[in-house]
C-alpha cells in the first residue's frame, strides 16, 4: 500500500495534465472536426503565460554596485524590479512570488485571442479539407509558434517556480498512519490536480447545464440539423475554440512550476494526447478524461521498480502498449462514437 | 424450391423486434418485391440477406447454402449483387473503373495480388465493362468523374456494377428513392429492360407503389417485422389487410 | 514502352533524366560564385534525396492509394538499417545481401504490424502504427529486446555500428566500407568544366538506380488492376465489400509493400553511411515522410520524389546559413539596414531552419492543397494559357 | 574516396576552352594529388562547427558556436588572442593554421546522430572541412567520430562524457578534451565522503542510454570504494518529462543520497521534481538527504535555477577559475557576447586552438600528421592546469573540478561554486581500463 498509493497519487497528476489537454483536444475534435497538431503548442504558450509574467513582474531597473564587481571585474549591476520599488519589497515581493497563479488571469485573454485568431484566420478555412491537411497546417502552425518562443525566450528551461507557501511537500503516510517520510506529495501538484478538476468539471457543467452548452452539444451530434434549426453554429463553435484554448493554455500556466518550461514542451505533450484522446474514443469528452487518468496512473505503476524487475523498459512502451491493447479489445477506444473519424 | 429462402427469421434490437417470424421464397427469375411502411424491418431484413445482420434466430439460404455469418464480399461471390438506397460507388474514379472494379471482381474473386499486371493486358475485361456501359447508355460517360453525375446516373452506374457480374440474385433498395419524376421512370424502365432480357432474380425494397406495380412478379407486405401477406400484384392491390395496414396509410 | 502510356513513360523519362543529371542540375552554380552555397550536388546530400524519395514512393502507394494514413513508417526505414549493418558486423561489407535482408525484414515486421493495425480505420489505424513505432523506438534507443536477451542487438542511443572484432566471416581481404562486389560506395569521379565541378559518387548513382526502379515499380502499381483496388478502398469501403472484393488483404498488401520500400531505404541509409540509430524511427521522421508525401501531392507519381526533395533540401542547405554568411550577403545595405536584414533572415535560417519548414508546410497546404505538383500545373497551365490564348485548357487532374 | 583540385591557372585555362566554345568539356579525373581528404590549396582552411543548434541542447549548441567563432578570430590575429596568449606551445602566430587565413562553416546536429553524420558529411564533401569540432551529446559524438575515421578528417570532440567515446568506441581520426564518467566518479568520491560521510546509501536514477550507464557505472564504482552502498539504480527513459513517480519511491528505500545520472532536460526536471517532493528538507538514517548531480553544465544549472542550491556536481572547466589562461579566454570571450563561457563553449575553443596548434607543429594538415601531433601532447594554460592527451586512447587528462550550487547567487551567471579542484592524478586510469575496454583505437586514415 505505502508503495501504490504513492504512484496512485503520481499518476492523478501526470493524468490531469494530460487530460485537460485531451480534454481540449477533443472539444475542438468533436465540435469543429479538426485534427488540431497546434494543441500542444497553446499548451506551451500557456506555460509560457506563466514564464512572460513573471518575467513583466521582475521588470527591473539597473543600478552598478561599486562595492561588486561581475566575472569580467567590472561594478555589478544589480536590478531591482519596479514592483519592488514602488510597492516596497514586502508588497512587490509577494506580487512576483505570486506570479504564476496571477498568470490564470493573465492568460486567459491572451488565449483567448490566440485561439480566435487560430479559429478565424486558419481552421475556419480547413472544416472540409481532409484531416491529412489539417494535420500538416496545424502541425506547421505549432512548428511556427515554437520557433517563435525559441527565438523569444531561448532553448534553455526556465524556472517559474510557485508561490513560497505551496512549495515545499505534505507528509500524506503521517497523516494516515503510515511511518513518516513514506508517503510524501508536493502541495502544487495537489493544487494542480484540484485546480484541473475544477476545470474538468467547470466544462462538462457548462456543455450540460448551459443553453450555450446544449447548442454545441447537439451541434457535436449533428452539426446540419443544427444549422438548420438557424441557429448560427459557426459562432459558437469559434467560443467553443477559444475555451478549448483557455483549458489547454491553463493546463500549461499551472504546469509551469512542476517542470520548467521549454520551448519544445508542446512536442513532447502532442502525441501523448493524441494517443489519450484516441484511446478515449474519438468525440468522447468523458473518455478523453478517463484515458487520460488511466494512462497516468498506468504509467506511474510501470515505473515501479517491482514492475521493472518484471520486463526490463516497461516504463518507456507502457502507454503504447497499452493503447494498442485497448484499441484491439474495443474498436472506438473507450468511449468512443461509431464513424466518427473512422474513415 | 425458391433461389432465397427465407425461415423463422427473428431480430431484436434491445427491447425492439425488428423481425418476428419472417418465412420468404424468392423464386428463381422472379421479381419479388417487400413492401411496407416505415419501421417495417424491410431494411433490417435486407441486411440480413447480404451479411450485414446475423439474425437472432432462423435461417437465411441462397441456392441451398447459408449465407448467415458470411462476409458482404463472400455473400456477393455466392451470387447476389446489393444496390443501394443511396447509390454507393466510387466517386473518386471514373465511370469505366467503377465498372473495372466489378468486373475484375467478378473474374479474380474477392483478392488477387495483380499488382504489376497490365491494364493493356487485360483486353477482355476492359471489353467486357466498356459493352456494359454500352448496353447502358453510358459509354459517352466513360471517362466522367463519377461523383460529378447526377443521382440517375449514379444509380444506373450502380446497376451496371452489380450486372456486370451476372448475379443470380440482384438486391435492390429502394431504387428511385430521392430521384426526380423523370429519373424514376427512367430507372423503372432499365429496370423491366433487365428483368426481361436476363436470366436474373430480382428481390425489391420499395416505397413507391408505382415502382412495386410496374416491376413485381410477386410481392411480401412486412408490418412491423412480420408478413402480413405475400401474393400477386393484382391480389395485393385489393387485399384490404394492406390497404389498412399500409396502402390505406399511404393515401 | 515498359508496358506504361505515354504520359507515364515521359514521366519515367523525366524521373530518369533528374536523376542520371541530379550531380549537374544541383552543382549548377559555379563553384566560387557567392551563389555556390545553394549548390546541394554534394554525394550525401544527393544520396539522401533518392533515398527519402524511394522512402516517400513506397508511403504514397499506402497513403496516396489506399488513403490509410500510417504515423509509424519510420520504424520500418529503421528496422531495415538495423538489418543492413546486421549482415555488414556478421558477413562484410558488400550490400547486395544487406539490402536483401533490410526489405526481407521489413517486409516481416510490416506483415505483423499491418495484420494487427489494419483491423481498424481512420484515425485509430493511425494511432495504432504511431504506438507501434513509438514502441519500437523506445526498444532500440534503449536497446530493451537486447537487454532482454542478454545481447547487443541495436547498441541504444549510440546506434549500431560496425567494429573492427566484429565476425565479419567473409570478409577477406575485401574493401572495408560498404560495396557492391568490390564497388565502392564512397568512390566518385570529379569533373571540373571551368568555374563548374561536378561531383559524380558511385553511391548516389546506385541509390539513384534503386529509385528509378522503384519509381517504375510505383508507376506501374498504379496503373495495374491492384493499384485500382486499392484506389477503391480510399473511394468507397462499402461499395468494395459488396462487389464482392476484400478489402482487408489489398491493404495488408500496401502496407507490406510500402513497408518493404521504407526496408529498402533504410538499408539504403545503412549503405551509404554504415550506421543505424534508433532516432530513424521517432514519430518526427514518420511525421516527415508524410509531410513529404503530402507537400509533394498526395497520390501522385511524382509528388512525394519532389516533397522529399524539398524537405531534405530545406534541412541540409537552409540549416547551415549562419549569421556570419548573411552578413556577407547583405554587405552590400548600409550597415543599420544590413543588421535589421540580418536580424529578420536569422529568424528563417541557420538554426531557424524550422520555422522556415513551418511557413513552407502552411503556405502549400493553403494555397496548393494538391501540393508541389499541383503547383507546378497551375504554372504549366498558365504559361500555356499564355503562349496560346484560344485554346482553353482544364485543369488537370492530379496525377 | 578521390577527389580533384584544379591550380587556378587550370581554372582559368579550362574557363577559357569553355568561354572559347571549344568542344571538349570532360576532364575527368579519377584521381589527383591530393594526399589527404580536403587537403587545402588556396589560401584559406575551413574548419567544420557542428552543434546542436536546434532541439534540446540547442542553447549549448549556440555557446558552443560563440566560442568557435571566438577561436576563429583569435586564429586569424584578430581580438584579443585569447589563450593563444597562455598557451604552453607558442607556435600559433595569429596568421590563420599555417599561413592560411581560417574559415568555418556551421552546421546544425539537431542531437540526432543520423542528422549530426549529415550536417558533418555535407561539411566534408560540400564546404572542404578539414576537421569537425562540437556536439553536445556522446551518441552524436560517437557517430560523427566513426563518420571522421571513415572519412578522413579530424575530429575534435565538444562535450562527450559517455566512457564510450574514448573507450569501446573510440577512433585513430578522434579526439576528446572533455572529460569522462570515470573522471567524474574519481573526483567526486572523496567530496562526497569528505562532505556527506563514508556511510551513506545512494540510490541512482539513471537515463536509459549508453551514457548515463557509463556514467552510473563510474559514480557507483568509485563511491562504493568509500563505503558507500548503492541502494538501487533505476532506469528513466530519456523521454520523460515528469520524475515524480520515479522519485517517490526514493525516500522509502532507506536511502540518503539521491544520484542524478541526468543531463539536459532530464536532470532539469529530475532535480526539481526532486526538490519539489521536500527531498533535500529530510532527515533519513538521521542524515539530511542529499542529491549529487555528477556532471554539471552552467546551462543546465540555470534551467535548473534555484534547485541547484548545495547540490554537488563536477564539471571540465568553469569560468571563476582563478589561472591566467581562464581569465583571457573569460576576458575575451565575457567581452564579445556579455556572458561568461559554459564549460562545453571552453572544450570547443580548446579543441580549435589545439587542432590549429597540432597542424602548426606538424606543419601539415594531414590527419595523420595533426593525430601524430596531438598524441602524448603536453601543454598547459588552457585553463584545466598541466594537461596530457593520451596516445593511447586519445584521451585529455587534467584536473577536475567537483562544482556546488551557491546558497546565494548573486545571478544567473553565478549559480555554482568551486569546491574542489580534483588534480590530475587522481582521475588518471590504465587505457584497459574495464571500464574503457573492447575498443580499438585503429590506424589513422587521411582519406585519398
Amino acid at each position: 500500500m505505502d508503495v501504490i498509493l504513492p504512484q496512485i497519487l503520481n499518476g492523478l497528476d501526470k493524468g490531469s495534465a494530460y487530460a485537460l489537454i485531451a480534454l481540449g483536444l477533443t472539444l475542438i475534435f468533436g465540435t469543429l472536426g479538426v485534427v488540431n497538431f497546434a494543441h500542444g503548442a497553446l499548451f506551451m504558450i500557456g506555460a509560457f503565460c506563466s514564464v512572460s509574467l513573471s518575467r513583466i513582474l521582475n521588470l527591473s531597473y539597473v543600478t552598478e554596485d561599486p562595492t561588486q564587481t561581475d566575472f569580467l571585474g567590472k561594478p555589478l549591476k544589480v536590478e531591482t524590479p519596479y514592483l519592488e520599488a514602488w510597492f516596497g519589497p514586502e508588497f512587490g515581493g509577494a506580487l512576483i512570488d505570486w506570479s504564476v497563479p496571477l498568470a490564470i488571469l493573465f492568460s486567459i485573454p491572451i488565449m483567448i485571442l490566440v485561439g480566435l485568431v487560430m479559429e478565424r484566420g486558419l481552421i475556419k478555412h480547413f472544416y472540409k479539407r481532409p484531416h491529412a491537411d489539417q494535420i500538416l497546417v496545424t502541425f506547421g502552425l505549432a512548428i511556427i509558434l515554437q520557433e517563435l518562443v525559441r527565438g523569444i525566450y531561448g532553448a534553455n528551461p526556465i524556472q517559474t517556480p510557485a508561490p513560497d507557501m505551496f512549495r515545499g511537500s505534505i507528509d500524506f503516510g503521517a497523516m494516515l498512519g503510515f511511518d513518516p517520510n513514506v508517503i510524501i506529495y508536493p502541495y502544487w501538484r495537489m493544487i494542480y490536480f484540484f485546480f484541473s478538476a475544477v476545470v474538468i468539471g467547470g466544462v462538462f457543467a457548462f456543455l450540460q447545464f448551459t443553453t450555450f452548452g446544449m447548442v454545441v452539444r447537439a451541434g457535436m451530434a449533428d452539426r446540419e440539423t443544427v444549422g438548420l434549426l438557424g441557429i448560427n453554429i459557426d459562432r459558437r463553435f469559434t467560443i467553443m475554440f477559444a475555451i478549448a484554448a483557455v483549458v489547454a493554455g491553463w493546463a500549461g500556466v499551472m504546469y509551469a512550476p512542476i517542470n520548467a518550461p521549454n520551448y519544445h514542451m508542446g512536442m513532447d505533450f502532442l502525441v501523448l494526447s493524441f494517443v489519450v484522446v484516441v484511446v478515449g474514443g474519438m468525440g468522447s469528452l468523458p473518455g478523453a478524461v478517463a484515458a487520460g487518468f488511466l494512462l497516468g496512473i498506468l504509467e506511474s505503476f510501470a515505473s515501479m521498480t517491482a514492475v521493472k524487475e518484471i520486463l526490463d523498459g516497461i516504463d518507456q512502451i507502457i502507454i503504447y502498449l497499452v493503447a494498442i491493447i485497448i484499441l484491439l479489445t474495443r474498436p472506438r477506444g473507450l468511449m468512443g462514437k461509431k464513424g466518427v473519424m473512422e474513415d | 424450391m425458391g433461389i432465397l429462402e427465407v425461415k423463422n427469421v427473428n431480430k431484436r434490437f434491445g427491447g425492439l423486434q425488428a423481425l418476428g417470424d419472417v418465412n420468404l421464397s424468392v423464386k428463381e427469375n422472379s421479381c419479388h418485391a417487400i413492401i411496407g411502411p416505415n419501421g417495417a424491418g424491410k431494411s433490417t431484413l435486407l441486411n440480413c440477406f447480404v451479411g450485414k445482420l446475423i439474425p437472432d434466430t432462423g435461417s437465411v439460404m441462397f441456392d441451398g447454402q447459408s449465407v448467415l455469418g458470411r462476409t458482404p464480399y463472400e455473400i456477393n461471390q455466392m451470387g447476389i449483387s446489393r444496390v443501394f438506397q443511396t447509390p454507393e460507388i466510387f466517386g473518386d474514379l471514373t465511370v469505366l473503373e467503377n465498372m473495372l472494379i466489378a468486373c475484375f471482381a467478378k473474374r479474380d474473386g474477392a483478392f488477387r495480388m495483380h499488382a504489376v499486371e497490365n491494364m493493356h493486358n487485360e483486353r477482355d475485361i476492359v471489353e467486357k465493362a466498356e459493352h456494359m456501359l454500352e448496353e447502358m447508355g453510358m459509354i459517352d460517360q466513360k471517362d466522367d468523374h463519377s461523383a460529378s453525375m447526377s443521382r440517375g446516373n449514379k444509380r444506373r452506374l450502380e446497376i451496371a456494377m452489380c450486372l456486370s457480374q451476372d448475379p443470380r440474385l440482384l438486391l435492390l433498395d429502394e431504387p428511385t428513392a430521392g430521384m426526380a419524376r423523370a429519373d424514376t421512370n427512367n430507372t423503372i424502365d432499365l429496370l423491366k429492360q433487365i428483368k426481361d432480357e436476363r436470366d436474373i432474380t430480382i428481390a425489391i425494397i420499395e416505397h413507391d407503389m408505382h415502382v412495386v406495380f410496374s416491376l413485381a412478379d410477386r410481392i411480401t407486405v412486412l408490418a412491423q417485422g412480420t408478413p402480413l401477406v405475400e401474393d400477386d400484384p393484382e391480389n395485393i392491390k385489393g387485399n384490404p389487410k394492406v390497404r389498412e395496414a399500409y396502402l390505406g396509410e399511404a393515401a | 514502352m515498359l508496358g506504361l502510356n505515354k504520359k507515364d513513360t515521359s514521366l519515367l523519362m523525366f524521373v530518369v533524366a533528374l536523376s542520371l543529371f541530379a550531380p549537374i542540375i544541383l552543382n549548377i552554380f559555379p563553384k566560387d560564385s557567392g551563389f555556390a552555397f545553394f549548390n546541394g550536388g554534394y554525394p550525401d546530400l544527393m544520396q539522401r534525396f533518392a533515398i527519402f524519395g524511394i522512402f516517400a514512393i513506397g508511403f504514397n502507394i499506402l497513403f496516396g492509394l489506399t488513403g490509410y494514413l500510417s504515423f509509424g513508417h519510420a520504424a520500418f526505414l529503421g528496422v531495415g538499417s538495423y538489418a543492413a549493418v546486421w549482415m555488414f558486423k556478421l558477413l562484410n561489407y558488400n550490400i547486395l545481401p544487406a539490402l536483401i535482408l533490410s526489405v526481407v525484414v521489413a517486409g516481416l515486421v510490416s506483415v505483423v504490424i499491418g495484420w494487427i493495425s489494419l483491423r481498424r480505420s481512420g484515425i485509430y489505424f493511425s494511432i495504432l502504427t504511431l504506438a507501434f513505432a513509438q514502441m519500437m523506438y523506445a526498444i532500440a534507443y534503449s536497446d530493451l529486446f537486447g537487454r532482454w536477451m542478454g545481447i547487443t542487438l541495436t547498441n541504444g542511443e549510440t546506434g549500431l555500428q560496425i567494429y573492427n572484432n566484429d565476425p565479419q566471416i567473409l570478409l577477406g581481404n575485401g574493401p572495408t566500407s560498404p560495396h557492391l562486389f568490390g564497388l565502392e560506395m564512397g568512390a566518385r569521379k570529379v569533373l571540373s568544366i571551368g568555374p563548374w565541378e561536378f561531383v559524380f559518387p558511385v553511391g548516389y548513382y546506385l541509390c539513384a538506380i534503386l529509385l528509378i526502379l522503384s519509381f517504375y515499380l510505383s508507376i506501374r502499381i498504379f496503373r495495374s488492376p491492384f493499384g485500382l483496388m486499392l484506389r477503391a478502398i480510399k473511394s468507397n469501403q462499402t461499395r468494395m465489400s459488396y462487389t464482392g472484393l476484400n478489402s482487408k488483404p489489398y491493404t495488408l498488401a500496401a502496407f507490406v509493400i510500402s513497408g518493404m520500400y521504407a526496408g529498402l531505404a533504410g538499408g539504403l541509409l545503412a549503405a551509404m553511411d554504415p550506421l543505424a540509430g534508433a532516432e530513424r524511427m521517432y514519430w518526427t521522421e514518420s511525421g516527415a515522410v508524410v509531410i513529404m508525401t503530402i507537400l509533394g501531392g498526395v497520390g501522385t507519381l511524382i509528388g512525394p520524389i519532389l516533397g522529399a526533395g524539398t524537405i531534405k533540401y530545406m534541412e541540409n542547405i537552409i540549416s547551415k546559413m549562419n549569421e556570419k554568411l548573411l552578413h556577407d550577403w547583405f554587405s552590400f545595405l548600409p550597415e543599420s539596414l544590413e543588421y535589421a536584414m540580418v536580424w529578420l533572415a536569422s529568424w528563417f535560417t541557420g538554426e531557424g531552419w524550422h520555422m522556415t519548414q513551418g511557413v513552407l508546410f502552411m503556405l502549400v497546404i493553403i494555397f496548393l492543397p494538391g501540393g508541389l505538383v499541383q503547383g507546378g500545373q497551375k504554372l504549366a497551365s498558365r504559361f500555356r494559357r499564355n503562349k496560346a490564348d484560344d485554346t482553353a485548357t482544364n485543369a488537370t487532374p492530379a496525377e | 574516396m578521390t577527389k580533384s583540385n584544379l591550380t587556378r591557372r587550370g581554372v582559368l585555362k579550362s574557363g577559357a576552352v569553355a568561354g572559347a566554345g571549344v568542344a571538349l568539356p570532360t576532364i575527368f579525373t579519377a584521381s589527383s594529388a591530393a594526399a589527404y581528404t580536403n587537403e587545402p590549396t588556396g589560401g584559406t582552411v575551413t574548419l567544420g562547427f557542428n552543434v546542436p543548434q536546434t532541439g534540446p541542447y540547442a542553447e549549448e549548441g549556440l555557446d558552443e558556436l560563440r566560442a568557435q567563432e571566438l577561436a576563429v578570430e583569435h586564429l586569424n590575429g584578430m581580438g584579443d588572442g585569447g589563450m593563444m596568449n597562455t598557451f604552453s606551445s607558442k607556435a600559433l602566430k595569429g596568421n590563420g593554421i599555417l599561413g592560411k587565413k581560417v574559415e568555418f562553416v556551421t552546421g546544425d546536429t539537431q542531437t540526432k546522430s543520423d542528422a549530426a553524420r549529415a550536417s558533418a558529411k555535407s561539411m566534408i564533401e560540400k564546404d572542404g572541412a578539414i576537421m569537425i569540432n562540437g556536439g553536445s551529446s556522446s551518441g552524436v559524438a560517437i557517430a560523427v567520430q566513426g563518420l571522421c575515421q571513415d572519412a578522413g578528417v579530424i575530429f575534435m570532440a565538444g562535450l562527450t562524457h559517455s566512457n564510450d567515446t574514448t573507450g569501446k568506441d573510440k577512433k585513430a581520426n578522434g579526439f576528446r578534451h572533455f572529460f569522462n564518467g570515470y573522471m567524474s566518479g574519481a573526483a567526486l568520491a572523496p567530496v562526497l565522503a569528505k562532505e556527506y560521510g563514508t556511510d551513506r546509501r545512494a540510490y541512482h536514477l539513471t537515463a536509459d542510454y549508453t551514457w548515463g550507464w557509463t556514467q552510473q557505472e563510474s559514480v557507483a564504482a568509485a563511491t562504493e570504494a568509500m563505503g558507500w552502498e548503492t541502494v538501487n539504480n533505476v532506469l528513466t527513459p530519456l523521454a520523460a518529462t515528469d520524475f515524480s513517480s520515479y522519485i517517490t519511491p526514493v525516500l522509502n528505500s532507506g536511502a540518503d543520497v539521491l544520484v542524478l545520472n541526468h543531463y539536459g532536460g532530464n536532470m532539469v526536471n529530475s532535480l526539481t521534481n526532486a526538490v519539489q517532493f521536500g527531498l533535500r528538507d529530510k532527515m533519513v538514517n538521521g542524515k539530511q538527504f542529499e542529491i549529487v548531480v555528477p556532471l554539471y553544465s552552467e546551462l543546465m544549472a540555470e534551467g535548473a535555477g534555484a534547485n541547484v542550491q548545495g547540490v554537488i556536481g563536477s564539471m571540465n572547466w568553469n569560468w571563476q577559475l582563478t589561472d591566467e589562461g581562464t581569465k583571457a579566454f573569460v576576458k575575451s570571450f565575457g567581452e564579445k557576447y556579455g556572458r561568461p563561457p559554459s564549460g562545453s563553449a571552453h572544450t570547443c575553443y580548446v579543441q580549435t586552438l589545439l587542432y590549429a596548434d597540432a597542424c602548426e607543429r606538424a606543419g601539415t594538415f594531414n590527419p595523420c600528421g595533426v593525430a601524430e601531433a596531438l598524441e602524448g601532447f603536453e601543454f598547459d594554460g588552457m585553463g584545466n592546469g598541466p594537461t596530457l592527451y593520451r596516445a593511447d586512447d586519445h584521451q585529455c587528462f587534467k584536473d577536475v573540478l567537483v562544482m556546488k550550487g551557491k546558497d546565494n547567487p548573486a545571478n544567473k551567471f553565478d549559480l555554482l561554486e568551486i569546491v574542489e579542484v580534483t588534480p590530475r592524478a587522481q582521475v588518471e586510469y590504465a587505457p584497459d581500463h574495464p571500464m574503457f575496454a573492447g575498443g580499438d583505437l585503429g590506424k589513422c586514415n587521411p582519406g585519398a
